[in-house]
């Protein structure tokens, strides 16, 4: 019961951490329409200046500079890259941000080089908050989860309470009306770009400490994200929430419990070959949840695919 | 052409058609039958639903009820392409071309199904002199062989309307359904058209949307005023245009218009 | 291939403004040297390369080429032909490929048949996953398919660790080619037998993939590509069509895992991943997806940059971004968008007139980018070489880069280089606009 | 780089003008590793090391024979069997006799694989495999062939030796297996199991899994396994950035017994775990580095040490394998004819200024070497990993670990 609640929390750690990124995507695509294959990369740069600068000025510098820069670097590439590979159409985009994604982590490792930097949770946090059961958790992860939700918080307060908020929504769906009223719209799509890579940035500051600042991190993290935000339905903020903390839990839980394929088909009434080791689904047979933990959002995303194109939260596409 | 079920159907029958769209009712109940041969045009204001009674009638939208029946044979949960291998070939409000294929490969296009080659990948396009021909003959009708093999994309905005024309045609549907093939064209860009579709719509029902009601008058041979979601009135062209309902209508319209 | 000689002109020259005039004379007259006339030099070129690339290396190297070549084509079939874009290319490869190891590894069926005809099987075994996933995925086209690719890849790939049965697990599935059937005697022992094998294959998948694209179901592709609605009115169903493009492609991209399970005799893990379906993409976009030509001109440049150059310098990785990076960006139709730019000035005869305008911007322009990519290496050099290893090598000179000299040199040769770029640019861009007016006036 | 530029040059042009004279007058060495991507540290490392070792042993020296010298070349295999293959093709083109190669099994498998054929087929340009690092037991046994040498300590080896360390700690009574999800994870676990049961019946195995490899981020839930199962001990065989996130993750979420692993140091990981690790990450690797097995070592380490102030000697085997590889030469008085060198180097003994003797099984062409087990600490240390101070100190050894354990290898010789 307590392993539960544990589980509950880490699972939380990681769908908030998802969330960070996959609200700056859902943002961007709603707003481009395009998948931006460079999210992670943008992560994975907030990790690293945060470790260049916590060097010189300390941990909270590097939270507070390092989104910063990335969200800058973020808008300059909307305005000098992706504006210009704009006008040939959609595939081309997504492919600029594939091939930049591809050039990110070769100068990351050009700059930084190829091995895991050692870049430290702040001693001030690094203690152990409260144990359940045996397991500690960790300070940092309790202030993981606080700054998810504030900013969780701010950017919802931002989208539907400020008059910015009005003009990026109104831009979103709508950006011919919103420039005819006057307000330039490709600023507003560089700034939302940058605050979707800042926020990026901000995921990457906090979880290269915990998850290694390598990289590599980027590619890790980087297709999940986009099943993050297929599944919640693209463009809805809300739905990529739901789905994050679903990513989260099942995969934590997937982890955790040793589920194996046998005691399945089992349950279901499919008897265990006798001679399973010349069995060609033999590997099938015993298969064990952990294994397959971090494939199944992929299974989750294809199903969902299949029967709800628009994911869980999505608008219904013509 | 094909998938006759009566020889005397009506080429198309409309029975108790509705859509809404959340709480708006769109369309309020419409009957119409257009018979074979016949030239029928839609007219009827800006958003008096004619565009959506369109989609309904090629599957593009599903009906909320009634039915629609093409010779006879009922289209409810058909696709858009059995519709159209059906006999009913339909063309757009907004162009709907090809634009980075060639104007000939455009009309090539429309010939395939209707020629008999449907998924075939053992046959080259390249090597049938039917379907060259073919086409070759239609560009000529839509006077474009001169742009032959140009990017589509490229045309005019009347050519572009003449090509989508052209396509609609090309697959010897005998249900012709254009959606106001004149819209934002110039005076004399309306007659080219207009000709264009009398000529190359002998001997087929053509169902056509119009919002200008002086431009189907000499082309129709009844026209159906819709208001609305409704048709308030189906007759002869100078029939209908002595109408009160229709005077009524369209004045109404006209001054909410400048209000 | 005498089917050819009857293929229109405007087939050869899809999506590119043509002189119609011009175009519909040599049709009239029957002209064969236009389009048979590359397949011959193909053929030709494939025939003559080992005797002036005689080395075992530049054989395997080659022989890489072509099995790209089949790959990239295959991707095209879907991303350039059939407007999909997958993430998932090379589960189809791969998957056609272990199907051909396990066959070498069946001794009594293997010996039953000659060599050259293996790769059919691993195609058939690609066309039969693509017939089971493209049953679902290709009902719409868009983010939902490529998503869907995503997904399947990943699955896939997962797959390859966890069913060791099939895959293998990470050391992947090996086996020997030689137990063949002797196909005329020969065993296919020696790298130049198998470039043939690959060499045949190549040509005859390249020619069958151009037919598909010449037949109704290869035309109506481009057609739903474009514009999938306005099909479905003309009779077609997008998604069949779709779904026949993709069967298609899966049967093509098995045919390049059979030939890359003879070439390297080992299945790995590698040739599923996504790492693979990603570097597909780019190589079919560099290539350009707008000609049938583009990613076989992909394919040999990708494959040199991976093989020769990633000889010459640990970076080859980040010159290949930028590469492509800078295609994307300045040349979205790719390499051959490149060269189809230059078609009309040929055709009126005024390409001659472009010769000296390139020569003076692109020869300062090709200097001042060597100029930069020293200074990357450098760069390099200073901050990851071994301390008192000042010594590197560029350009087949050795230097010490921790001394002023070099840098100064190659700044000034960039900035030089750049700058006489820039003051001959308008010069070209004027012999651009001569060379290709005369055609305007035609149209 | 530079050996790797030069040659890049002479190869390209080599694919212009054709095949390539075979020059006398260099041994060349194939160095077939990743120098660009993920893995690249590691395989930039052991090209130092390599290189540093060829000149440092024996270019100084004034060679071999009559003065041949060793010339490293570095292949860049970007850690892709396919492309080990055409770097095979190119080194072999280039007139290169010998390849070294360590990193990742898979490769390993591909290329034992291939140069079999290849020698089978061409026995005009046959060449030896030097397997300094690739460590699947397979290698060893039923895919051994004559080509195939390896100088590290296969998997079975390297558990057997460190149960032995396990099988003396009383207070060890549940330990917990944890591995990547391929065959070396999975060799890791079957030899952990199989020796835990043999020497100590009563040690309970609370947990054995395989983990997805290179796609977990976030080893949280792992870690509150293991605590939740009472384990006293890990065991894993995870290497490079699995290794970091489970061992920071384990330490992290309250797991308090040590970490028995086979990959913990060099790259960047010692420098990683720092502080955390100390006396908890414990590594079975060969070679006596803290404290160091000799003066000769010390000097050599040293000189190493200058000219690569960020390198690390966390291979000391790839000297063996320069070392054997010069006697079996001069033995055979012949570079060109490898049957002939391999012939030396089976049954070879050698004394290695790592510690101890070395001795190159010739049933199966495994190296039968001390091992050790070490604990990850700042104090003591000789030479530390990465400059952060930390190191691995040796805490016991296993000498001449699994000198007469069983193979599976039929070998079959050229006459």
């Amino acid at each position: 019961m307590e392993l539960i609640l544990v589980n509950v929390i880490d699972g939380l750690v990681t769908g908030l951490l998802l969330f960070m990124l996959s609200a700056g995507l859902t943002l961007i695509f709603s707003m481009m329409g395009v998948l931006n294959f460079a999210h992670a990369s943008f992560y994975m740069l907030g990790a690293y200046f945060a470790y260049q600068i916590s060097l010189a000025l300390g941990f909270w510098m590097g939270l507070l500079l390092a989104p910063l820069i990335v969200g800058v670097l973020g808008a300059g590439v909307e305005r000098y890259g992706l504006r210009r590979v704009h006008q040939y159409g959609h595939v081309p985009e997504l492919i600029f941000t594939f091939g930049l994604a591809l050039l990110i982590e070769e100068l990351v490792q050009f700059i930084w080089g190829k091995n895991q930097m050692p870049y430290d949770i702040p001693d001030i946090l690094n203690f152990t908050a409260f144990s359940i059961a045996g397991n500690s958790i960790p300070a940092y992860k309790i202030f993981m989860i606080f700054i998810s939700v504030a900013i969780f918080i701010g950017l919802l307060y931002i989208l539907t309470r400020t008059r910015v908020g009005m003009i990026i929504q109104a831009a979103l769906s709508y950006p011919r009306t919103v420039e005819a009223l006057g307000h330039n719209v490709p600023l507003i799509f560089m700034g939302v770009f940058g605050v979707g890579t800042a926020l990026a940035g901000v995921a990457g500051v906090i979880a290269g400490p915990v998850l290694g600042t390598f990289p590599g991190m980027a590619f890790v993290l980087g297709s999940i994200v986009f099943v993050t935000i297929v599944i919640g339905g693209l463009g809805s903020l809300w739905g990529a929430l739901v789905a994050s903390l679903l990513i989260g839990w099942l995969t934590t839980f997937a982890k955790s419990y040793n589920i194996e394929m046998s005691n399945i088909l089992n349950g279901i009434g499919i008897v265990t070959p006798s001679n399973l080791e010349d069995n060609i689904f033999r590997d099938l047979w015993t298969v064990t949840s952990p294994q397959i933990a971090d494939i199944l959002p992929y299974i989750l995303m294809v199903l969902i695919l299949i029967f709800r194109p628009a994911g869980l939260f999505g608008k219904r596409h013509t | 052409m094909n998938a006759m079920t009566s020889t005397d159907a009506p080429a198309l029958d409309i029975s108790g058609l509705r859509k809404s769209f959340g709480k708006a009712e769109i369309i309020r109940g419409i009957d119409l039958s257009i018979g074979k041969g016949e030239r029928h045009a839609v007219i009827g204001p800006n958003g008096a639903g004619k565009s959506t009674l369109f989609n309904l009638i090629t599957a593009r939208f599903a009906p909320t009820s009634g039915t629609v029946k093409l010779h006879g044979k009922d289209l409810a949960g058909l696709q858009p392409f059995q519709i159209n291998r059906m006999g009913l070939s339909r063309s757009f409000q907004i162009t709907n071309i090809f634009p980075a294929m060639s104007v000939f490969e455009n009309v090539r296009c429309a010939l395939l199904w209707s020629h008999g080659y449907k998924y075939s990948f053992w046959n080259m396009v390249g090597r049938s002199r039917d379907l060259t021909e073919g086409a070759d003959r239609i560009l000529e009708q839509i006077n474009l062989t001169s742009r032959r093999d140009l990017p589509a994309g490229v045309l005019s905005y009347a050519e572009q309307r003449a090509l989508e024309i052209g396509i609609t045609i090309a697959g010897g549907a005998d249900v012709i359904m254009l959606d106001e093939p004149t819209a934002g064209m110039s005076h004399s860009e309306t007659d080219y058209i207009m000709d264009l579709i009398r000529t190359v719509t002998v001997g087929k029902t053509l169902i056509m949307v119009e919002h200008d009601m002086g431009v189907v008058f000499g082309l129709a041979d009844r026209i159906s005023v819709l208001v609305y979601g409704e048709i308030i009135a189906t007759g002869k062209p100078e029939e209908v245009r002595g109408d009160a309902r229709v005077q009524e209508a369209y004045l109404g319209a006209a001054l909410e218009a400048e209000h | 291939m005498s089917d050819l000689k009857h293929t229109d002109i405007e087939d050869g020259t899809e999506q590119i403004t043509t002189d119609p005039t011009d175009a519909r004379e040599k049709m009239r007259a029957g002209s064969m040297t236009y389009t048979l006339m590359p397949w011959i030099v193909g053929a030709v070129l494939l025939v003559i390369m080992p005797f002036i690339f005689t080395s075992n290396s530049a054989l395997t190297i080659m022989n890489q080429m072509w099995i790209t070549v089949v790959f990239a084509l295959s991707y095209n079939m879907l991303l350039g032909q059939g407007g999909m874009l997958s993430f998932g290319h090379a589960v189809y490869a791969g998957v056609g490929g272990f199907a051909a190891m396990h066959i070498m590894n069946a001794s009594d069926f293997f010996a039953s048949f000659p060599l050259p005809v293996l790769p059919l099987f691993a195609g058939l075994f690609g066309m039969g996953l693509a017939l089971i996933v493209g049953s679902f995925s290709t009902r719409n086209a868009g983010t939902v398919f490529a998503m869907i690719s995503l997904g399947v890849g990943e699955l896939i790939a997962a797959c390859s660790v966890i069913i060791v049965a099939f895959f293998g697990g990470e050391e992947g599935i090996s086996g020997d080619r030689t137990y063949a059937m002797p196909f005329f005697g020969n065993e296919f022992l020696q790298q130049i037998d198998v470039y043939y094998l690959t060499s045949f294959w190549v040509l005859l998948s390249a020619v069958l993939m151009y037919l598909w694209s010449r037949t109704p179901v290869g035309r109506m592709a481009n057609a739903v590509r474009d514009n999938p609605e306005r099909a479905e009115f003309l009779g077609y169903s997008a998604r069949w069509v779709r779904f026949y493009s993709f069967v298609a492609s899966g049967f093509f991209a098995g045919i390049a895992g059979g030939l890359f399970a003879i070439n390297y005799e080992i299945l790995t893990e590698e040739n599923l991943n996504t790492a693979s379906s990603g570097v597909i993409l780019l190589v079919t976009f560099l290539g350009g997806v707008g000609f049938f030509f583009g990613p076989i001109i992909g394919a040999v440049v990708f494959t040199l940059v991976q093989t020769v150059l990633s000889l010459q310098t640990e970076l080859w990785a980040f010159y290949a971004g930028v590469l492509f990076l800078a295609t994307v960006m300045f040349f979205p139709g790719g390499l051959a968008g490149l060269i189809m730019m230059h078609v009309p000035a040929f055709k009126t005869g005024r390409a001659g007139t472009l010769v000296m305008p390139y020569i003076k911007t692109l020869l300062p322009a090709a200097v001042g980018v060597l100029a930069v990519s020293a200074l990357v290496e450098m760069t390099f050099h200073v901050r990851h070489a071994a301390t008192g290893d000042y010594d590197m090598t560029l350009f087949w000179t050795t230097f010490n880069s921790h001394s002023l000299l070099p840098w100064i040199i190659a700044i000034a040769v960039a900035v030089l280089a750049f700058w006489i770029t820039r003051r001959n640019m308008p010069e070209l861009r004027a012999a651009w606009a001569t060379a290709n007016t005369a055609r305007e006036g035609t149209v | 780089m530079k050996k790797i530029t030069k040659l890049g040059a002479v190869s390209a042009l080599s694919m212009i003008v054709g095949a390539s004279a075979a020059f006398a007058e260099n041994i060349k060495i194939a160095f077939i590793d990743p120098l660009s991507g993920p893995f690249a540290s590691t395989g930039t490392n052991g090209l130092h090391q390599f290189e540093f070792a060829a000149d440092y042993m024996v270019n100084d020296d004034g060679g071999v024979l009559d003065g041949q010298k060793f010339e490293i070349i570095g292949y860049d295999n970007k850690i892709s069997p396919k492309e080990s293959l055409i770097q095979l093709q190119v080194a072999i083109d280039q007139g290169v006799r010998y390849i070294v190669q360590g990193n990742s099994s898979g490769v390993a498998n591909a290329l034992t694989e291939a140069i079999d054929k290849h020698n089978k087929r061409n026995p005009d340009s046959r060449v030896l495999f030097l397997n300094y690092a690739a460590v699947d037991p397979a290698l060893t046994n039923e895919k051994c062939n004559f080509w195939h040498f390896r100088f590290d300590a296969n998997a079975d080896i390297k558990m057997d030796a460190l149960t032995d360390v396990i099988a003396q700690q009383d207070d060890i009574k549940k330990v917990y297996i944890i591995g990547q999800d391929y065959s070396f994870g999975k060799a890791v676990s079957a030899a952990a199991n199989k020796f835990l049961g043999e020497k100590r019946d009563d040690i309970e195995i609370v947990g054995d899994e395989l983990h997805p490899i290179g796609k977990v981020k976030d080893f949280t839930p792992y870690a509150r396994k293991i605590v939740a199962s009472g384990a006293d001990a890990v065991i894993t065989g995870n290497w490079g950035a699995d290794m970091l996130g489970l061992g920071k993750s384990v330490i992290e979420n309250g797991f308090d017994g040590p970490i028995y692993t086979y990959y913990a140091a060099g790259s960047g990981i010692t420098a990683a775990f720092g502080e955390s690790g100390k006396d908890r990450i414990r590594l079975i690797s060969q070679g006596g580095i803290n404290p160091i097995a000799s003066e000769e070592a010390r000097a050599a380490y040293e000189a190493f040490e200058k000219k690569y102030p960020d390198g690390n000697i966390d291979q000391s085997r790839i000297f063996n394998v320069i070392g054997m590889l010069e006697k079996a030469i001069e033995q055979a008085g012949t570079a060109d004819d490898v049957v002939a060198v391999a012939k030396e180097l089976e049954g070879m003994e050698y004394e290695t200024m790592w510690g101890g003797k070395l001795y190159m099984r010739p049933q199966d062409h495994q190296l039968i070497q001390d091992m050790h087990v070490g604990v990850h600490t700042d104090e003591n240390i000789d030479f530390d990993y990465d400059q952060s101070g930390f190191g691995v100190l040796t805490e016991s050894t296993v000498e001449m670990a699994s000198m007469d354990s069983p193979t599976t290898c039929e070998m079959k010789r050229p006459e």
